[in-house]
This record gives C-alpha cells, sequence and structure tokens, in this order.
C-alpha cells in the first residue's frame, strides 16, 4: 500500500505555546501513532495562499490535510474537487461537505465548568481573547454561561487585545484588571496567554486562572485552580484512523467535548494556594455530567 | 617693518578635478599689518587663504611663517601656530549658544561642559576689550548677522591667533557694522595682531588696510601699499582686463516699455530685507545691466521678478499689465525668460536627459506635448536644433546633462530660455563658470535677441560681461539701485565705486569727468 | 469609595503605561542620538527586534538575564555599524536602508527563531520586580511607581543620562553640532564620519536593548514581530519631544498612558466602544501628534543629508 | 596698466564627449539598468544560501527546491503568478511615489483599504451588470487606496508631518478597521466566522487559464506597468513628477506646483495598492477576511526598489519575489526551512541594490 501522509497547514509559527502548537503537536501524535509520513508548512495570514499550499499536499499524495483554522475551510472545498482522493479536516469549523469535514474542540465546556468555579469562589472574572474569532468567543460564552447560571449578577470583564502574539499587551490587560480588583483570570489567545499567567503569578496567590489548552502550572502553578487540557492530537488519531483504515468516516462535522475524556480533560490543582472545595467539586462535576448529557446547552445565549 | 618674512606663500597651486583654483599664487604678508586681499569672484582669494588656515591641502607651493616652513595638515594645526580664520560662510553652529560654539572640538571629548561660568566670564572679558558686545549664553539662532559675525571673530580671537583671515566678513553687514568692524581691525593691529582681509569693496579696503593684494586668475597680479594707491587705481587693477571682445553692436531704437519695476522691496529667506524700494524699466530693444558684488540684493530682484519670491511692497508691471504676487505657477505663461543663477539648483535637473531639460517650461505646451504626452519627435529635434545654433557639445540628446561641461550646460539653459520668445529676457549671470569661447557667443546671442527686439535685464557681477552689452547699468548696493551710468569703459573706476558702496567718490569722479 | 477607586485607576493606568512605554522609551532615546547627529534611521524597529531575539537566545542558552542584555547591545551596535557602513560611508538614501534593515530584522529573526526554538516552546528567567524600599510601601502610587523591574526604572535613567551626555559633554556638544552644520566640526578637526558612526551604533544598541526588554524583562518569550510597530512610534516620539530625551520620556509615557488606557476601557463593557477603535488609538494619536508639532525648526538642520567632505 | 599681465583668451576647451564616449555612456547605462540588479539579486541570493548553510541546511538542494517546485508545471507557475500580481501592482505605484521623492511606506494599509472598499460594494450592491459592477469595484478599490495614501500626502504637505512615520501609522488603522469590519458591520450574516459575505459568482474575475487560478488580474497589472511607465516619462504629468522628485527647486523655477505633484505621485501609488487589494478580493479571496496581506505592501516597496523605480522593471521584479514567496512554501513543506527566509533576501536585495547603485554613481557619473 502506499505510505499513509498528513500535511498541516497553520498561518503563523508552530513554535509559539497556543493553537498552532496544539495542531503541529497533534501532526507529531499521528506521525507516532500511525507511523505517518508527516510533513507542515507554516503559511503567513494570506487567504490566497492557502489554496495552493493545499494543492501543493493533495497533488504529492497526502491523504489527510489538516488546515489549522476555519479560513482554511473555503480554500478546501475548491481543492476537494480535484483531488477527491484526499482529506481535508478544517479546524474549529462547523462545515462538513464530502471529504471536508470541520474539527472542533468545543471548548465552552470547560470555559462553562470554570465560569461555575469562578462564580462559586470568586468576585469577579476578566475574559482576555486574543481576536474575535469563533473558537474564542464560544468559549468566553461557555465561561459567562457557567458563571452567570451559578451567580445572576458575577461580574465579567472582556478584553481583546487583537493579536495573539502580543504577550506584553496579554500582560498589560491582566494586570489592569488586576488592580481594578478583579481575582478571577482566564486568558484564550495564544501564545500571548502566557502574558496572562505572568501577571497572575506576579501579582500573588489570591488571584486565581486557569490553565487553558497547555499545562500552564510551571509559569504560575500557586493561581490555577484547574487545567484544561487539549490533547487535539489524540482526537485527530482518533479522526484519521479511522480514515486511514476506512473504519470509520465522520459522517458530520466532528465536536470534541467534555464527552471525549481522551481529548478534552479538566484536571483540578492540587498544589493552587486555595485548591478548589470538594463540595464544589462535587458541584463541577454534576454540571459535567449534564454537559455530557447534553442536558445543559454551554453555548446557549 | 621687519626685515625676516614674517609670512609668505610661494607658488602655491590648486585643484579641483579640472578646475583650476590657485596657479601659482605667491603672497607675502607682513607681521603687524592689514593686508587686504582683492579680486573678482572666483580669483581664488577664499582657495588661497583657505590653504593658509590648514581647510584645504595645496597640489603645490610652500609657506613660509616666522622663517620655518609651515606645513599645516588641519586648521587645528594652523590655530596651534596661531593663524586663524572667519569663514566666508559662518561656521557656527545655530542651535548652540555663543560659549558652546566656542567650546566645540576643544579639548577631550569626554570633558564635561557644565562649568561654563569661568568661560563664559573669559568672552565677557575679551569682548569687552574689543567692544564687541557678545553674549556668551545668546543662542546663534537669536543673533543678527551682524551679531554672529562678531562671534566669529571673537571665536578665533579666543583661541588665541597672531593672524586672523577673515573672507568677505563685510558682505553680509550693514554700514554701521561694518564701521565698527573696521575699528576692531585696526585695534587688533594695535595689539601686535596681524589680519588679512579679503573684500569686494574697495572704500573698506582703502580705509583700514596698510597694503592690498590683487589676484587673478588664481594668481595674486600685483600688491600695492595703500597709501601709495586710488580706489580709482584698485578699480582698474581689479576689473582692468584689456583682453576684451569688442562685440559689434549696432545703434537700435528702443521700443516701448516691456518690464517697469517700482519701489519693490522683498525680503530674502532668512526674512531680512534684501532688496529695498527699487524702480527701473526696461524697454525693447534694450538691454539694462545691474552691476553689483554678489550679496547686495541681485539673486533676490531676480527672484522676485520671476515670480519665485513674494514682493513685500511695490509693483512689477510687465507689459503694462500688473503681475506683482502672481505664483509661479502662472509666471510660466507669461512672456517672460529667466536664465537663473545657480544653472544646478534650479537652472537644470541634472539627472534628466538634455531633452527633457529643454521642455522645463514647456512640458504641456505644444509641439512637445499634445493631450498630456510628451512628444519626443519633436523634443528631439527641437533639442538638436538648440544644440547645433548654439554648438552645444554633446553627443546624443539623450545623454543626462550631468555628463556636460558647464559652459555646455550653461549654453543649453540659454538656448532653451531664448527659444521661449519671450518679450522679457530675464538673466542673472549669463557667464559664470563658463569659458572665454562660450562667453562671447552667449553675448553674442544676447545680442541678437535684444536687435530682435526683447527686452533685456542684465544681472551680473561681471564687469567686463555688462560692459560688453549692456545699453545701460545701473549699480546695485545694499539692496538699493544706487546709480545708473552709461557702458563706457572711460568711467570703470565710477563704476567700481558705486559697487563698492562709494557714493560720494564716485560722484565727484563723475563730476570731474562729465 | 469612589476616590478609592479612582486613585487605584489612576496608580494602575501609570503603572502599565511606564511598563509599556520603556521600550519606546529606549528606542526614542537611542534615536534622538543618531537624529541629533544628522542621521535618520527607520530601522529601528528591526533593531529593536535583532535586539529582542539575540537578548532572549542568548538567556535561553545561558540563563543569564545579564548576558541576554549584554548580547542584545552587541547586535544592536552590529546592526548600526551595518546601517552606518551604508548611510555614511556609501551615503545611500538613509530611508531606503532603514527599511531594508526592519526587513532584514523581521527576517532574521523569524528564520532564526524557527530554525532553532520551534521545539523548545519554553520560556527565560524572567527578571524579577524590584520594590524599591519606603517608596514602594506608599499608598496606591507606591505599587504603580516603585516596584516595577530594574530596566523600567533605568529608562528613567537613561533619559536623564543621555540629556547629561547630549548637553553637558564635549562629545555631545560635538554630536549635536555633527547633525547641524557638520563643516563647523569638520573645521575642528573632529570627524563628522565617526561621530556619524558612533551616533548610529548608539542609537541602535539602545533600540535593541529596547527590545530585549520586550523578551527578557516583560514577558519571558520571543514572539514573531513583537516589536508591533513599536519602532515607528519612538520615531513620531522622537518629533514630538523635539529631540529631546527627557521630553522623549515623557511622550513615551503619554503613549504608554494611552495604550494601557485603551485595555482598562475594553474592560469596561458597558462602554460599548469596539474594542478596535480603541486599539487604534495609539496610532491616531501618532499622527495627531505630528500634526500637532509641525515646525521644521527644531530638527536638526541636516536631517536625512549625506555628508560629503570638501 | 602696463604690469598687469594681459594673457590671450585660452582655447576653448576640447570636450570630451564624443561619440565614443556616447556609446561608453548608454552602454553603461544599460549595464545599470539590467545588470545592477541581476547583481544584486545574485548577491542577495548568496547571502541566503550563507545563511542556510550556517544554520545547517543544504543550500543548494533548498534552491533547487524552491525554484524548481515553483516552475515545476503550468498549475505551480499560474500559482506563483497570482502572487506576483499584487506585487507588480504595488511596485509599480510605489515607483511613481519614489519617483517624486515621497517615501510611501504605506501601500499595505492602501491595499487594505483598496480591499475593503472592493469587498463593500461588491456584497452591498445589487442589480448591477456584472461587468460593469466588475469595473466598479475595482474602481471602488483605487479610489480607497488613493483617499487613504492621500492623507498622507496632505498631511505631509499641509503640515509637514513625515509621511514615512504617518503611512506606517496609517497601516496599523487600516488593518485594525478591516478587523473591526469582518468581526462587526460586515460580517457575514448567519454564521460566527470573521469574514465577510462571500462575493457573487459573477462577480469574480474571468479566469484566463481554464483549471487555475489564474485570473486577469495579472493582465491588469502588467497593462498597468506599461501604462505608468508611460506615463511617468511620456506625459507631462509624469515629467513634472520626476522633476519635482529630483530637484525641487528646479520644479518650481519650472512653474511646476510642487505641493499638488506630491499629492498626486502619492494618491497614484495609493490607486495603485487599492487596486491590488480590490483585485486580489475579485480575483482570489472572494471575501474579506481580518488578515488578507502577507505583507505585500513591504515586498512591494523592495519590487520598486529592485526596479530602480521603473514600472516595466517592476513587472519582472514582481515576478521574482513571487517566485521567492511560493517557492519559499515549498522550500518549508519539502526542506523544512521556515519561508521567513524570504524578507531577509528581500531586505538584502534593496541592500545590495542601494550598495550597486552608490558604486555606479562613482563609476561613471551619469543618470540612475
Ligand atoms: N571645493 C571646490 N570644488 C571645486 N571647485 C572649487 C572648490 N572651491 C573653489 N572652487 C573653484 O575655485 C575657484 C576659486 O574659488 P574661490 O572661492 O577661491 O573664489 P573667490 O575669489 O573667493 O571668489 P568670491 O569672491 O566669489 O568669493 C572658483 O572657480 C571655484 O569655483
Ligand atoms: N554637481 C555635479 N554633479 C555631477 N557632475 C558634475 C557636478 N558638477 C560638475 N559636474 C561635472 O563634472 C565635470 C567637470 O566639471 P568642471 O567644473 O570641469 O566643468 P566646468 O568647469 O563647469 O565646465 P567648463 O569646461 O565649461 O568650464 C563636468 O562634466 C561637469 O559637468
Ligand atoms: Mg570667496
Ligand atoms: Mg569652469
Amino acid at each position: 500500500a502506499a505510505e499513509f501522509k498528513m500535511g498541516l497547514l497553520v498561518t503563523g509559527s508552530v513554535a509559539e505555546n497556543g493553537w498552532n502548537r496544539l495542531a503541529y503537536d497533534a501532526l507529531m501524535t499521528v506521525k507516532k501513532k500511525l507511523g505517518a509520513k508527516v510533513s507542515y508548512v507554516e503559511l503567513q495570514q494570506d487567504p490566497a495562499s492557502f489554496e495552493s499550499a493545499f494543492r501543493d499536499y493533495a497533488s504529492q499524495g497526502y491523504q489527510v490535510i489538516l488546515g489549522n483554522g476555519f479560513e482554511f475551510q473555503d480554500a478546501a472545498v475548491t481543492v476537494a474537487k480535484d483531488y477527491p482522493d484526499s482529506y481535508f479536516l478544517i479546524s474549529s469549523s462547523s462545515i462538513h461537505q464530502g471529504k471536508v469535514i470541520g474539527i472542533n474542540l468545543d471548548s465552552s465546556q470547560p470555559f462553562y465548568l470554570m465560569g461555575v468555579i469562578a462564580a462559586k469562589m470568586g468576585k469577579s472574572a476578566g475574559l482576555i481573547g486574543g481576536m474575535q474569532i469563533p473558537p474564542i468567543s464560544q468559549a468566553f460564552g461557555g465561561f459567562r454561561n457557567g458563571a452567570l447560571t451559578t451567580k445572576p449578577g458575577f461580574g465579567i470583564g472582556r478584553v481583546y487585545i487583537g493579536s495573539f502574539e502580543n504577550e506584553v499587551a496579554a500582560k498589560e490587560a491582566a494586570i489592569s484588571m488586576i488592580k481594578q480588583g478583579v481575582d478571577f483570570i482566564v486568558p484564550d489567545a495564544d501564545a500571548a496567554s502566557l502574558g496572562v499567567y505572568l501577571a497572575v503569578h506576579e501579582a500573588g496567590p489570591q488571584i486565581k486562572t486557569f490553565s487553558v489548552y497547555t499545562d500552564y502550572s510551571k509559569v504560575a502553578g500557586k493561581n490555577i485552580l484547574g487545567t484544561y487540557i487539549a490533547d487535539y492530537g489524540a482526537g485527530i488519531v482518533r479522526v484519521v484512523t479511522g480514515i486511514k483504515n476506512g473504519t470509520s468516516i465522520p459522517h458530520s462535522n466532528v465536536t470534541f467535548g467534555l464527552g471525549d475524556p481522551d481529548v478534552i480533560r479538566f484536571t483540578y490543582n492540587d498544589n493552587a494556594a486555595t485548591p478548589v472545595p470538594q463540595d464544589v467539586r462535587k458541584y463541577v462535576d454534576e454540571v459535567k455530567s449534564k454537559i455530557i448529557a447534553g442536558q445543559i446547552k454551554t453555548m446557549a445565549g | 617693518m621687519n626685515t625676516e618674512i614674517f609670512l609668505k606663500m610661494e607658488n602655491i597651486h590648486k585643484r579641483f578635478g579640472s578646475v583650476v583654483a590657485s596657479a601659482g599664487a605667491t603672497l607675502e604678508v607682513a607681521e603687524n599689518e592689514i593686508h587686504a586681499l582683492l579680486g573678482e569672484n572666483g580669483a581664488g582669494k577664499s582657495v588661497l587663504m583657505n590653504i593658509l588656515c590648514g581647510v584645504l591641502a595645496p597640489n603645490e607651493g610652500s609657506i613660509v611663517f616666522k622663517g620655518a616652513p609651515l606645513k599645516l595638515g588641519s586648521p587645528r594645526e594652523a590655530i596651534q601656530h596661531r593663524i586663524g580664520m572667519v569663514h566666508q560662510h559662518f561656521m557656527l553652529v545655530h542651535n548652540l549658544t555663543v560659549a558652546e560654539n566656542y567650546m566645540l572640538g576643544q579639548g577631550s571629548p569626554l570633558r564635561l561642559i557644565r562649568d561654563r561660568s569661568e568661560l563664559c566670564d573669559r568672552i565677557r572679558a575679551l569682548s569687552d576689550r574689543y567692544g564687541l558686545d557678545v553674549q556668551p549664553d545668546a543662542l546663534l539662532e537669536d543673533l543678527s548677522v551682524g551679531q554672529q559675525q562678531r562671534v566669529e571673530i571673537l571665536k578665533v580671537l579666543f583661541q588665541g591667533i597672531d593672524v586672523l583671515i577673515l573672507d568677505e566678513p563685510t558682505a553680509v553687514l550693514t554700514h554701521q557694522e561694518t564701521d565698527r568692524l573696521l575699528l576692531l581691525l585696526r585695534d587688533l593691529v594695535a595689539d601686535g595682531k596681524t589680519v588679512i582681509f579679503i573684500s569686494h569693496k574697495l572704500d573698506e579696503v582703502m580705509r583700514v588696510s596698510d597694503r592690498v593684494s590683487i589676484m587673478r586668475d588664481g594668481r595674486v597680479v600685483r600688491t600695492v601699499k595703500t597709501a601709495e594707491t586710488s580706489p580709482r587705481e584698485l578699480a582698474r587693477l581689479m576689473v582692468g582686463r584689456d583682453v576684451l571682445m569688442e562685440l559689434p553692436r549696432e545703434p537700435v531704437e528702443c521700443g516701448q516699455v516691456v518690464l517697469s519695476v517700482t519701489g519693490l522691496s522683498c525680503n530674502n529667506e532668512l526674512e531680512r530685507p534684501a532688496v529695498r524700494d527699487v524702480s527701473f524699466e526696461v524697454r525693447q530693444k534694450e538691454i539694462v545691466g545691474i552691476a553689483g558684488v554678489s550679496g547686495n540684493g541681485q539673486s533676490e530682484l531676480a527672484l522676485a521678478l520671476a515670480g519665485l519670491l513674494p514682493a513685500k511692497s511695490g509693483s512689477i508691471k510687465l507689459n503694462n499689465k500688473e503681475v506683482t504676487g502672481m505664483c509661479s505657477t502662472a509666471v510660466r505663461r507669461l512672456p517672460l525668460a529667466h536664465i537663473p543663477e545657480d544653472r544646478h539648483k534650479m537652472g537644470i535637473v541634472l539627472s534628466l536627459s538634455l531633452a527633457e531639460n529643454v521642455i522645463l517650461h514647456r512640458y504641456t505646451d505644444p509641439p512637445f506635448a499634445t493631450r498630456g504626452l510628451l512628444r519626443f519627435g519633436a523634443i528631439a529635434a527641437h533639442t538638436r536644433e538648440l544644440m547645433r545654433q548654439f554648438q552645444v557639445k554633446a553627443s546624443h540628446e539623450d545623454v543626462a546633462i550631468r555628463n556636460l561641461s558647464g559652459g555646455n550646460q550653461q549654453k543649453l539653459v540659454v538656448a532653451r530660455e531664448l527659444a521661449r520668445n519671450p518679450d522679457l529676457l530675464l538673466i542673472n549671470q549669463l557667464t559664470r563658470g563658463i569659458d572665454i569661447g562660450a562667453i562671447e557667443f552667449v553675448m553674442q546671442e544676447v545680442l541678437r535677441q535684444k536687435v530682435a527686439g526683447r527686452a533685456i535685464l542684465l544681472i551680473s557681477t561681471e564687469l567686463e560681461e555688462l560692459l560688453a552689452v549692456c545699453d545701460r547699468i545701473f549699480v546695485m548696493f545694499g539692496g538699493r539701485l544706487v546709480g545708473e551710468l552709461p557702458p563706457d569703459r572711460g568711467r570703470l573706476e565710477e563704476l567700481g565705486l558705486l559697487m563698492a558702496g562709494n557714493t560720494a567718490e564716485a560722484a565727484r569722479l563723475a563730476a570731474a569727468t562729465g | 469609595m469612589e476616590h478609592f477607586n479612582l486613585l487605584v485607576f489612576l496608580a494602575v493606568t501609570l503603572a502599565a503605561a511606564w511598563q509599556t512605554a520603556t521600550p519606546i522609551i529606549y528606542a526614542a532615546v537611542g534615536e534622538i542620538f543618531t537624529e541629533r547627529a544628522g542621521v535618520l534611521n527607520i530601522g529601528i524597529e528591526g533593531t529593536m527586534l535583532i535586539g529582542a531575539f539575540v537578548g532572549f537566545a542568548t538567556t535561553d542558552l545561558t540563563g543569564s538575564l545579564a548576558l541576554g542584555f549584554t548580547a542584545a547591545i552587541a547586535a544592536g551596535m552590529l546592526t548600526g555599524l551595518l546601517f552606518a557602513c551604508f548611510t555614511v560611508t556609501i551615503k545611500a538614501n538613509q530611508v531606503v536602508v532603514g527599511v531594508a534593515l526592519n526587513l532584514l530584522g523581521l527576517g532574521l529573526t523569524s528564520f532564526l527563531f524557527r530554525t532553532y526554538f520551534v521545539h523548545t516552546g519554553s520560556g527565560v528567567p524572567n527578571m524579577p520586580a524590584v520594590h524599591i524600599p519606603i517608596l514602594s510601601g506608599l499608598p496606591f502610587f507606591g505599587v504603580a511607581l516603585f516596584q516595577q523591574n530594574i530596566i523600567v526604572y533605568l529608562s528613567l535613567a537613561v533619559a536623564f543620562l543621555a540629556r547629561f551626555v547630549l548637553f553637558s559633554t564635549s562629545f555631545g556638544l560635538t554630536l549635536r553640532a555633527t547633525g547641524d552644520h557638520p563643516e563647523a566640526v569638520a573645521i575642528t578637526g573632529r570627524s563628522v564620519v565617526l561621530y556619524r558612526y558612533g551616533a548610529i551604533m548608539i542609537g541602535s544598541s539602545l533600540a535593541a536593548l529596547g527590545g530585549a526588554f520586550l523578551t527578557l524583562a516583560d514577558v519571558n518569550q520571543f514572539v514573531e514581530g513583537m516589536t508591533d510597530g513599536r519602532g515607528f512610534i519612538a520615531l513620531a516620539v522622537v518629533v514630538f519631544s523635539r529631540w529631546s530625551p527627557v521630553g522623549a520620556f515623557f511622550v513615551s509615557l503619554i503613549f504608554g498612558l494611552f495604550y494601557a488606557l485603551q485595555l482598562e476601557l475594553q474592560a469596561q463593557p458597558s462602554l460599548g466602544i469596539p474594542y478596535q477603535a480603541l486599539q487604534a488609538m495609539p496610532y491616531i494619536l501618532t499622527i495627531l501628534a505630528l500634526v500637532f508639532v509641525h515646525n521644521k525648526q527644531d530638527a536638526p538642520r541636516t536631517l536625512g543629508v549625506p555628508y560629503n567632505k570638501a | 596698466m602696463d604690469d598687469i599681465d594681459i594673457r590671450p583668451p585660452a582655447p576653448a576647451k576640447l570636450y570630451l564627449y564624443d561619440i565614443s564616449t556616447s556609446i561608453r555612456i548608454r552602454s553603461l547605462q544599460r549595464l545599470r539598468a539590467i545588470g545592477f540588479p541581476i547583481a544584486a539579486v545574485l548577491v542577495a541570493l548568496c547571502a541566503g544560501a550563507a545563511l542556510l548553510a550556517i544554520n545547517g541546511f543544504n543550500a543548494l538542494d533548498v534552491f533547487t527546491v524552491m525554484i524548481g517546485g515553483v516552475f515545476r508545471n503550468i498549475h505551480s507557475i499560474t500559482e506563483m503568478l497570482l502572487i506576483a500580481t499584487p506585487l507588480i501592482l504595488i511596485g509599480v505605484g510605489l515607483c511613481v511615489a519614489f519617483r517624486c521623492s515621497m517615501w510611501n511606506i504605506g501601500a499595505e494599509g492602501q491595499y487594505y483599504a483598496g480591499a475593503v472598499a472592493a469587498t463593500f460594494f461588491g456584497v452591498h450592491l445589487n442589480g448591477l451588470p456584472a461587468p460593469l459592477h466588475i469595473v466598479l469595484i475595482l474602481a471602488a478599490g483605487s479610489i480607497a487606496g488613493a483617499a487613504w495614501a492621500a492623507i498622507a500626502g496632505l498631511l505631509k504637505i499641509y503640515f509637514n508631518a513625515s509621511e514615512i512615520v504617518t503611512t506606517i501609522m496609517l497601516n496599523y488603522i487600516a488593518t485594525i478597521a478591516t478587523s473591526y469590519l469582518v468581526t462587526g458591520p460586515m460580517m457575514e450574516a448567519g454564521v460566527t466566522y470573521p469574514q465577510s459575505t462571500e462575493l457573487p459568482h459573477a462577480l469574480r474575475l474571468p479566469i484566463l487559464l481554464p483549471h487555475t487560478r489564474l485570473h486577469i488580474g495579472i493582465l491588469i497589472a502588467i497593462a498597468l506597468a506599461v501604462i505608468v511607465q508611460a506615463f511617468l516619462f511620456r506625459s507631462s504629468a509624469g515629467y513634472a513628477l520626476r522633476v519635482v522628485g529630483i530637484n525641487p527647486h528646479a520644479a518650481r523655477y519650472a512653474g511646476i506646483s510642487v505641493r499638488r505633484s506630491v499629492v498626486l505621485a502619492i494618491s497614484i501609488s495609493g490607486a495603485l495598492a487599492g487596486l491590488a487589494g480590490a483585485i486580489q478580493i475579485a480575483g482570489v479571496d472572494f471575501r474579506l477576511y481580518q488578515n488578507i496581506s502577507p505583507g505585500y505592501g513591504f515586498t512591494g516597496i523592495a519590487v520598486a526598489l529592485l526596479a530602480y523605480n521603473r514600472p516595466i522593471g517592476a513587472i519582472f521584479s514582481g515576478i521574482l519575489f513571487a517566485v521567492l514567496s511560493a517557492g519559499s512554501v515549498l522550500m518549508q513543506m519539502n526542506s523544512q526551512v521556515p519561508q521567513v527566509l524570504v524578507f531577509v533576501i528581500e531586505g538584502m536585495v534593496i541592500l545590495s541594490v542601494v550598495a550597486f547603485g552608490a558604486l555606479g554613481m562613482r563609476a561613471g557619473r551619469s543618470a540612475v
């Protein structure tokens, strides 16, 4: 049989912690687990170049190409017509059109849990986003819903720094929120998130946060109450294995949520200065099972 | 006077590329005298003095100073030998104070300049001693030109020099300031210093100097004792080159008035009055000259007439139509051609081709442009025609004009402007920097234009040029027209005196001869 | 309670402003040296990136912040040397060389970062804040102004030191004269070329230091293109401050203030201003600054003009 | 006066510039026009190769992959031409600004302005016949780009604000404004992606080669390069711009309005950058995103400089940079060399262009 090959397109650099890193790690997991030949390319923020990059991989016989971001979907749909043998996976896209399949991490679910915890334990919360794009506004929506369901009127501030790279701005935003009395701060800003953890760490253990997507406990171990780890690799491996073996081809777009514990995990950090108390944990567990059961719509409203 | 030679520059040669600025000049200066240096523009006075103060190195020649040969590598070394110079263009930094200007380049770079009070005191003391009225804390840019001049002089004195060289120090001064300066020079000599003084103004030279050397074409042609000469003789020595081309001149009747200027005043770029209440007329078939030493407002007058400098008051009429206050874009449409003073700055665009330079004013006019597009055929044909008529030596009309010699550049400018068929031809420095063959040629061409019916205003610092072609000559001094003369070679001295601002002496002379 | 909030708000904003302004202060003070000597270096954006990267890489390798800063400054000097070669010796157009330098800075740092740091993803140790005794204990403003890291404090010192060097030493005097009337400097026997080289290298090394501040003292990571226009804002700061280092310090602070303010304002959801409008504020302010300070008088007279020896 | 030395008039100088020198000058000019850019690119590529080698890559392999990949088939060539299109347009526009000594660093922002206007008129205007509508879109893009650039021109002539700083600030403002528009007023209805509604199919630029994306934009770019070349060197207005750029004193003397020329020059360059943005929307992207340019506006500067500010030369330098840019993606796919290397090569190209220019000026003092 022909060698199994998977390609990855990202905009920006995989060197920085965050969104592209997640996809890069997933690619490496596929390489390790499935023995695939893999390649990736860091494109510039230029929609015009997406189509030719897809085409370059597809024409070289890559069976699976992952475009890391909704902005890749248009180009994938166009190229898919010419290359019926390749699958095009698109991160955070609701698309399902032939072999173009959207893959989503439903971050609003873990963020909903964080919102619940924040509302139970804190005075007010601040959210710091990179840019106003769907995965981020959905996650923030989940947080808001979780917090407000638990404690109506709970104060939540939101800042977009306008970049996924500007750690300095993220840090400034966090500091200014802290000084204004916010005691829970959660970032979703890719590489720039680091700035938030630095600010939280410098501010002291009374400020609380959650580690999002990757483990930041090395930076702010005392402040992080819980960690939301997204093992995108596990999810991708699952989908790609299905495609490779022809066993399970997704027939709609794929969304990973709390119901996929191999992909999305939310764990507590017991080394925090003020760990989440047991009664809260119990309540959160209940909420979690309701989310998995579909009784709570984290994104509603 | 000492028998030992105090200062002697011998057989000095200095070349800049193909330009010979100094061609074996020999100058002897005695101790404790005021030695004046006279000569036309470009005679090589500044270059010779720059060599003496270490700014330029000569290609050949030697200097003997106080009995020993002097080799200078830099102005600093000259200062160490107690020779200092006040340059024609001030070497002062405008955003520093006087004291800071004096400190410039002195001592180690690491030195602090915090404690200035001692320095300021010394400056004040020296200033008081010569009555210079220099305030050490004043910012240079707040000072008038006259004040800056004194600052420059004091700066050199402050460095403790024995030989003071002044390059046209009075060119920018008012009468009163000039008087003060001349008194100062005498004071300095009384203090045991030696002064070399470059000037174009004869009366100053007569009043202040002990001896005078006259330079021409890079050589010193004569040194005389001031007491044994007269302004008339000096004027003759300066301008009396008898290599004149007698251009054939048929007498022609003047036509109607083309240009009429009344009460025109305007400021220069630094917003200082430059042209004061100037009135004159130029008629068809007439060449009116304006003579004067540069810096007396001629440049500003030309710019104002060409619409490139706003008039402060007065009026300019062209063909009886008021043109004062027109912007330069509108002036382009007037029947006026202008040969500017500085061809590199204004008259040509060095990196464009000859052909492109020829259409500088007429780039939108037929036949050179139709419907907004340039017609290269017509332009090239026209350029070639001009090149042929004016014997412009260039291989092709498409080469960049930068590749031409200055004379050929000027010929092209003249050709271009004449070809515009203007009613009024405004010329500022017709022959500057061009060789004799070219001079003769363009002058003849200007005469032909006159016969053809144009009104011509010729501004020049070269008397020869004016005498050769003009019908009437005005002399400009200090922004005013101070006299009008016929182009009579017999009245050369009078002309020289007027140019030097010596109106009284000139009037006496006029009365005597007239 | 109201008062309390307002004071906290002020103090916090001020602290953030200073922190944000710091790299701009270094770059602007450096550029003042360069421009005072008659050279316009628009390549400081690229130079800052080089400083940020070299500082980061060195500290990542050696673990030493001091070495990181030293290497960044050295890299800045080398960059300045390159710029000076082209603009002073070859006498090339300063704007064009500056554009090239910005491209090189962005390209080189991104290239090397992707080549060598793609698999590490780790940060470097961060510079600790220094709490100034007594003062840091002051209510409100103690936290704001006296609990910053050393590089932030140094920015004030550098501004005053620059003023001292420029206006109180013979070196500074000659440097300023070089930008105004190079011939006047040349006749005193000092080398205009040498002074311009020196001024450019001082400017570039300060810009690089400002860049290194971003990676070593603000956040502990290098991010491609992380200077994000700070170098260009510094250029405007120089004009606005009328080429005065201490002025540049305060003008930068105003920029920092606006920057901090836009983040503060975003966090107030009730305002309903699109966050992009707030983000654009510093850039609009820069343009306004140039409009309001439009007199050419203060600019060094030979700014941008190559010096030709007679 | 017998003691005045009277010398005969010096003979008229013999001029050096005869026919043979003319040939020499012209061949020197030709050498400079073609030889210098080629040499500059070679120097820059060598520097890139050195950088690769130092960092452990096989430079020869990398360049083979890069160049070979771009020209491996008709498809890859058309993809390269798609990148060349905006580069040529922007480069051609910058030739005009630079010829007039306006340092427009803001083509990036003007490109965004053009793209926004094009999208707006493409999406929100209905009922026009398609060809007319397309023309309108492109015109809107050009006008928006010109207007965005004119801001800097006007600030320059009225407030003496450095166009270098203002154009850069306008870049930031344009990208931030675009980000606002696609997340707010211009966001596609019904979905949550920060992108605008898609342009109707009828409004897409006609395709040149079936089964490729190559649209008529490249022809527009080439045609405009020729037109702008003619404008600069064959029209009265272009002549006036060049005179202003070389010698503003002479321009004033010639009765050319320096202020008007300055604004005109930067507006033309803005119009072309805006047109590039509009063509990109109508030809490739079909909708607006937050980020639509990989720095075309900055690469365009290198395109213009490498062409020594000659619009027709910009066709070739635009293609060269497109090859580098397209090749750099292949280079990363196949050799895992970070594609940002292109920026390094661009910077090196500019520096060597400058160095060769200076050397040329010294070798023979004729026009560049
Ligand atoms: N740096 C230079 N490069 C080239 N030519 C020069 C230079 N300096 C002077 N010259 C030329 O040398 C000649 C003598 O110039 P110089 O300045 O000595 O004249 P001058 O007698 O001082 O005239 P003026 O009365 O106008 O000041 C002139 O032809 C001038 O153009
Ligand atoms: N600023 C300049 N830029 C470029 N070339 C110049 C410049 N100034 C002079 N040249 C050229 O340098 C060469 C030598 O100049 P030179 O001064 O000998 O000519 P010139 O004395 O003005 O001409 P002529 O022979 O008519 O006296 C000429 O080709 C001249 O055109
Ligand atoms: Mg002189
Ligand atoms: Mg000559």
